[in-house]
């Protein structure tokens, strides 16, 4: 269970340009579901998922990711569940240029100091569940649209992540890509991960992966819970 | 002043070292006065992320004080001909009396920054910044001894005035004689032998309980800083007699020379390394009541005293392995 | 442990991958970095091994010299001086030397005419050094004139040219006899341009020189350990003083490190905030860091080191002879034994590598806490 | 499959630091064997008594460095390239520029 | 006593004249009894003893020496002042081997040897004699005035 309680998140406090990204936001989402965040640009929706996977720390408030309360802990023990815990999928690919699809997967393993070859078989063989065992030595400026994305989610499950998070994975691709997107999300989820999307792309929100929906607006939740 | 190479990278990375370690102290006042680790405010967040700034300074430092540690007596080694009277490293420093205040704030400090960077390890394994204060006061402590340092060792420097012939006429320096005294004095050698052995001993049977049964900590670090002052008269008393061969010259610094195989670096290194590791088992033990570092500390604790005892081992055997093979006879 | 290699590794992997993307910057940083460490080793290296030089070869000259002034300046030593300081303990002997300076108008040099102890030539013939014998295609057999005190030409047989493997001392050197020396200079013959004392005992030098002075008030006398010290102390002066006037470049060189270290392109900073979203630690990107400072500074150390050793004792510094030269045109062709010591490796190590790192530490730590959440936004 | 980079750059570092303490090893030995060659020179410094190297030629007091005192330098020649460390500091006067400039 | 010492100084001269005994140069092994020095190192104060079985036993200055053979039951047990065949000593002044036997010692000087505070010998009495007032100097020694005592304050 992630449960998020009375979290606000307010940037550049106690400046002019003060921003209250969130507001006093209450959450409970269980494991082994997939829930879509759904809500306009602003909405607050990249905020909550920074958050959750403990990319940032909530100005009040609490989180709770397996009954660990992940809010207070310094930066380098959220970096240790970051790695551990959560995959993630990003809106625009965020691989980097000038290495090989291989090393862009291998990248979130580099801290822990595992062994290269097991790292490197098991690289390529999440690079293999997406048919890319082939193009494992290209440099990401060769690879296609639809391959970039199929790189980064295998980057996502490099360390065999319990939860994906995924902030709007459809953004840049087109309809087929995106149902094939879907495809692979509901792969996952019937292997028992997690997964968290933010999109507001009905292809998401719609689809019948979704086993909840909630419904942000202005850095609220003003719907939210299970999908009838 | 003597414009040699390597008094000009003394002087400009004691200068560096320096301004690094200002600027790390003016940052730690501010964590001092502003840290808050319940607040998930920005300027929290601005703070604990200087903290790694803080520690990458002083690993450098540390770095950087050792290699300086050496080379000062290294380079005061090598001028010293430049001085009548001086034979050694000992003559040069004599010279004027900032020498040996420069090289003994050298160890302090490289002392004190060890010492902080075992505190930072302890702190670095707790998930609330445990030690926050305690390690800032530390640095605090530390800064003025470093530009301290930096001023003596300017002083010292400024005060080298070679005895050489164009700046006068013939002989005229020789014959003011200023009469370095190249001998330090020395204790006599059967009281520091009994001394050097019996603080051995405790020191290491010391470490050996704390590493097995994890008691005697103030101890052990008690007993470590004895035995590293113990170690330095010894060394000066009798163990560079035998390393030379030589029973008159207790020099120190010699050892470090190449007609001696180097062995005053490993020496030196596993005696200061030795005592960094036994003293920072004492400056954690007053923070073990700490929740969050409960089990850390006595972890951290026990191997440092496995080390310091691995040090100290192989520092007392090479010197009795030097005064072995030595074919010096004293009594 | 086996962890924690490996976990470097990795680090460095990433670390080159990412130095090789950006080849043209990172490669013009690592020539300008090898190119200073080349210029001060050769420097420190050269000074180094030509003190050394100077104070093993030197090692057998007088002990003591005596030399008279007057006002300040140098007068020839009347040779009755001798008998006196030889019954002064400890004098082995003494010894009048003749020498002096001739200055050759055709080829704009400065010769040094000096009267050996031992195995003078006979009169009317000389021997030369091969720095002579090079510059006026001089060989045994050859006949030499100069002009003497009396603007009267003489003339000279070359018997020998001094071996070339002590050109360094001997390279302007005209060796004649006595004889010849004193019809050539005028000096007349109960005068001598100074005095040699051999003395056994090193820790008699001092007491012995201040004997000298005072039996005869208007007498200089140079020791020889004052000679040697000496040569150190201006070897040592001049390879600071290049260092100090260096410094500049390498103050230059430090201000494009920091530069190229704080001005993070958008792209790397992308690249950081990815690195951090995927779960790299703060500190693993300041090891990053660390390794890519590692990697050019050790690199540009090793290889500048490596080619200043070459430069110096195979290519005899070509690039600083002109330097060296000055205006003489008597320059020695010599090759330097290789003395160098750790110390001056260590010294090198402080002058170049550690102002680099320190320039890098806090740009690198700005790049490093870059929010994670950056490439989200 | 093509070696790690890491690899490569330990092994290319390893050589060069090889590299470096081979030039350590080689120079001793160099100045190990150079011991007759220096022989050959002290013996010929005692024969011939002398005191300085013959490195700086251009001008009398700069060929022997440890003859000279205080007083000598510019003596020579003004335009001489100065052998003390305040030389660098201090140019020649003005006069002397202009009336032996040229000619040395 | 006295008497004893007028004998052993008469046999000391008869058998280095007699003996002839000529110097060994001290090898790079040879150490000091006293001291356990390397005596090729430091060939300024060498000095040396000659038995009359041919056996040479180098010192690293005359002090050290002194002790050797002030306290022969200590250092060379079963050997007598008498089996002496010859002594060496380095002259001051010109760092040559001198006879010991017939060198002065100037004791109490400002110059020191490798073992610290020295016995200085002189194959001369002038020169000893302006040694000690050069080095400020207190006394000067025949081989046969020195004793334990006077060794006493040199250490």
């Amino acid at each position: 269970m992630i449960s998020v309680r009375d979290v606000s998140k307010i940037f550049n406090a106690g400046h002019p340009n003060e921003f209250t990204a969130l507001h006093r936001v209450s959450l409970n989402l269980p494991l082994h579901e997939t829930t879509v965040l759904k809500g306009p640009s602003g909405s607050g929706k990249t905020t909550l998922l920074g958050l959750i996977g403990c990319m940032a720390r909530p100005t009040t408030g609490r989180i709770f990711v397996n009954e660990l309360e992940i809010t207070s802990l310094p930066e380098r023990f959220l970096t240790e569940i970051r790695r551990s815990t959560f995959g993630f999928i990003f809106q625009q690919v965020n691989l980097i240029k000038g290495i090989s699809a291989l090393e862009n997967v291998m990248i979130p393993a580099y801290p822990t100091g595992e062994k290269h070859s097991l790292l490197r078989a098991r690289a390529m063989e999440k690079l293999g569940m997406f048919n890319l065992d082939m193009r494992a030595a290209a440099r990401i400026e060769c690879l296609s649209g639809g391959e970039a994305q199929r790189v980064a989610i295998a980057r996502a499950l490099i360390n065999n992540p319990a939860i994906i998070i995924a902030d709007e994975p459809t953004a840049h691709l087109d309809s087929t890509l995106s149902r094939e997107f879907m495809g692979i999300i509901k792969e996952l989820k019937s292997e028992g991960v997690t997964i968290i999307l933010a999109s507001h792309d009905p292809i998401v929100y719609d689809s019948d992966v979704a086993d909840r929906v909630v419904e942000m607006r202005d850095g609220k939740v003003i719907k939210g819970g299970k999908r009838p | 002043m003597i414009l040699n190479p390597g008094i000009l990278a003394l002087f400009i990375t004691s200068l560096l070292i320096s301004l690094m370690t200002i600027y790390a102290a003016c940052h730690g006042i501010q964590i001092l006065r502003r840290w808050d680790i319940a607040s998930g405010s920005e300027l929290q967040l601005i703070l604990e992320r200087r903290t790694y700034l803080i520690s990458t300074i002083v690993t450098y430092f540390l770095a950087f004080q050792l290699v300086s540690l050496f080379l000062f007596i290294q380079t005061a080694d090598s001028i010293c001909h430049l001085f009548v009277g001086a034979m050694c490293a000992v003559g040069t420093l004599t010279v004027n009396s900032f020498g040996y205040p420069t090289l003994l704030l050298k160890v302090l400090t490289f002392i004190i920054a060890g010492l902080w960077l075992i505190l930072n390890y302890a702190d670095n394994r707790g998930y609330d910044y445990p030690l926050i204060r305690a390690k800032y006061l530390l640095l605090l402590i530390l800064a003025p001894f470093v530009l301290a340092e930096t001023v003596v060792q300017c002083f010292y420097f400024f005060g080298l005035t070679p005895d050489i012939i164009t700046s006068c006429c013939g002989t005229l320096y020789s014959q003011s004689a200023r009469g370095i005294a190249s001998e330090i004095l020395a204790l006599p050698v059967i009281p520091a032998k009994i001394l050097f052995s019996v603080s051995m001993l405790a020191t290491c049977a010391a470490g050996m309980r704390l590493f097995l049964n994890g008691k005697g900590v103030y101890r052990l670090a008690a007993l470590s800083g004895i035995t590293f002052v113990v170690s330095i008269i010894s060394m000066i008393s009798f163990i560079s007699l035998y390393i030379y061969e030589m029973p008159s010259h207790h020099c120190p610094f010699c050892i470090v020379q190449k007609e001696y195989g180097y062995v005053g670096y490993p020496l030196y290194l596993l005696l200061l390394s030795g005592t960094v590791l036994g003293l920072g088992v004492g400056l954690l033990q007053p923070f073990r009541n700490k929740k969050s570092l409960e089990h850390i500390i006595p972890a951290i604790q026990q191997k440092c005293a496995g080390a310091a005892v691995v040090a100290f081992v192989l520092f007392t055997s090479i010197v009795s392995w030097q005064i072995l093979v030595s074919s010096l006879k004293m009594l | 442990m086996a962890n924690v290699i490996e976990h470097h590794r990795h680090i460095i992997d990433f670390t080159l991958s990412s130095l090789l993307r950006r080849k043209g910057k990172n490669g013009a940083l690592l020539l300008v970095y090898a190119v200073i460490v080349f210029i001060l080793a050769s420097v420190l290296f050269f000074s180094h091994a030509l003190r050394r030089e100077a104070n093993l070869a030197l090692s057998e000259s007088p002990e003591i010299i005596v030399q008279r002034t007057m006002a300040g300046r140098y007068q020839t030593v009347p040779i009755f001086w001798s008998d006196r300081i030889r019954t002064i303990n400890g004098v082995i002997s003494v010894r009048p030397r003749l020498w002096g300076y001739q200055y050759d108008s055709v080829f704009q040099a400065n010769y040094t005419l000096t009267v050996p102890a031992e195995h003078p030539p006979e009169p009317g013939s000389i021997d030369i050094g091969s720095g002579i014998s090079r510059m006026r295609g001089a060989y045994p057999g050859d006949i030499i004139s100069f002009a003497g005190h009396d603007g009267l030409p003489r003339s000279f047989t070359i018997r020998n040219v001094i071996d070339h493997e002590s050109e360094l001392l001997t390279s302007d050197l005209i060796l004649l006899s006595d004889k010849d020396y004193r019809d050539f200079s005028g000096i007349p013959a109960d005068q001598a341009t100074d005095l040699t004392l051999r003395v056994r005992n090193p820790r008699e030098y001092s007491t012995i020189a201040e004997k000298i002075t005072r039996m005869f008030p208007e007498a200089r006398p140079i020791l020889r350990t004052e000679i040697l010290r000496t040569y150190d102390a201006l070897f040592g002066w001049r390879s600071g003083l290049i260092i100090v006037i260096f410094s500049a470049a390498i103050f230059a060189f430090a201000v494009f490190a920091w530069d190229k270290a704080t001005g993070l392109s958008a792209e790397e900073r992308r690249e950081i905030g990815i690195l951090k979203a995927v779960g790299w630690e703060t500190s693993d990107i300041l090891l990053m860091k660390f390794w890519e400072g590692i990697v050019l500074s050790l690199t540009a150390f090793l290889v500048g080191t490596i080619l200043a050793y070459a430069h110096v004792f195979y290519t005899s510094v070509a690039l600083f002879a002109p330097v060296l030269k000055g205006w003489s045109t008597l320059y020695p062709v010599f090759r330097l034994t290789p003395f160098i010591d750790l110390g001056q490796v260590a010294t090198l190590f402080f002058l170049t590598v550690v102002p680099y790192t320190v320039t890098t530490i806090i740009p690198s730590w700005r790049a490093a806490t870059i929010d994670p959440d950056a490439v989200m936004r | 499959m093509a070696q790690r980079r890491s690899t490569i750059y330990l092994g290319v570092t390893a050589t060069l630091v090889l590299l470096l303490v081979g030039m350590f090893l080689y120079a001793s030995n160099v100045v190990r064997t150079s011991r007759p060659l220096f022989a050959r020179k002290t013996a010929l410094v005692r024969q011939l008594q002398l005191t300085d190297l013959c490195l700086f030629t251009e001008a009398s007091y700069t060929r022997h460095v440890s003859m000279t005192d205080i007083s000598t330098p510019f003596q020579d020649s003004p335009m001489s390239l100065e052998h003390f460390p305040t030389g660098a500091l201090v140019e020649p006067p003005f006069h002397l520029v202009r009336n032996h400039g040229q000619r040395d | 006593m006295k008497q004893l010492s007028l004998v052993s100084i008469l046999v000391l001269v008869l058998v280095s004249t007699v003996f002839g005994s000529d110097l060994r140069k001290a090898g790079p092994k040879d150490k000091c009894p006293v001291c356990g020095m390397f005596v090729a190192k430091y060939p300024d104060f060498a000095a040396q003893i000659h038995f009359r079985d041919g056996s040479t036993i180098h010192f690293d200055g005359a002090k050290d020496l002194f002790k050797y053979y002030l306290n022969l039951p200590r250092f060379a047990p079963g050997r007598k002042p008498a089996d002496v065949s010859a002594v060496f000593v380095t002259s001051y002044y010109d760092l040559a081997p001198i006879d010991g036997i017939s060198a002065y010692f100037v004791a109490g000087s400002d110059v020191y040897g490798p073992m610290g505070r020295e016995l200085i010998p002189f194959a001369r009495e002038t020169e000893a004699r302006e040694f000690l007032k050069d080095h400020k100097g207190k006394v000067i020694l025949r081989f046969l005035d020195v004793t334990s005592t006077l060794l006493k304050p040199l250490d």
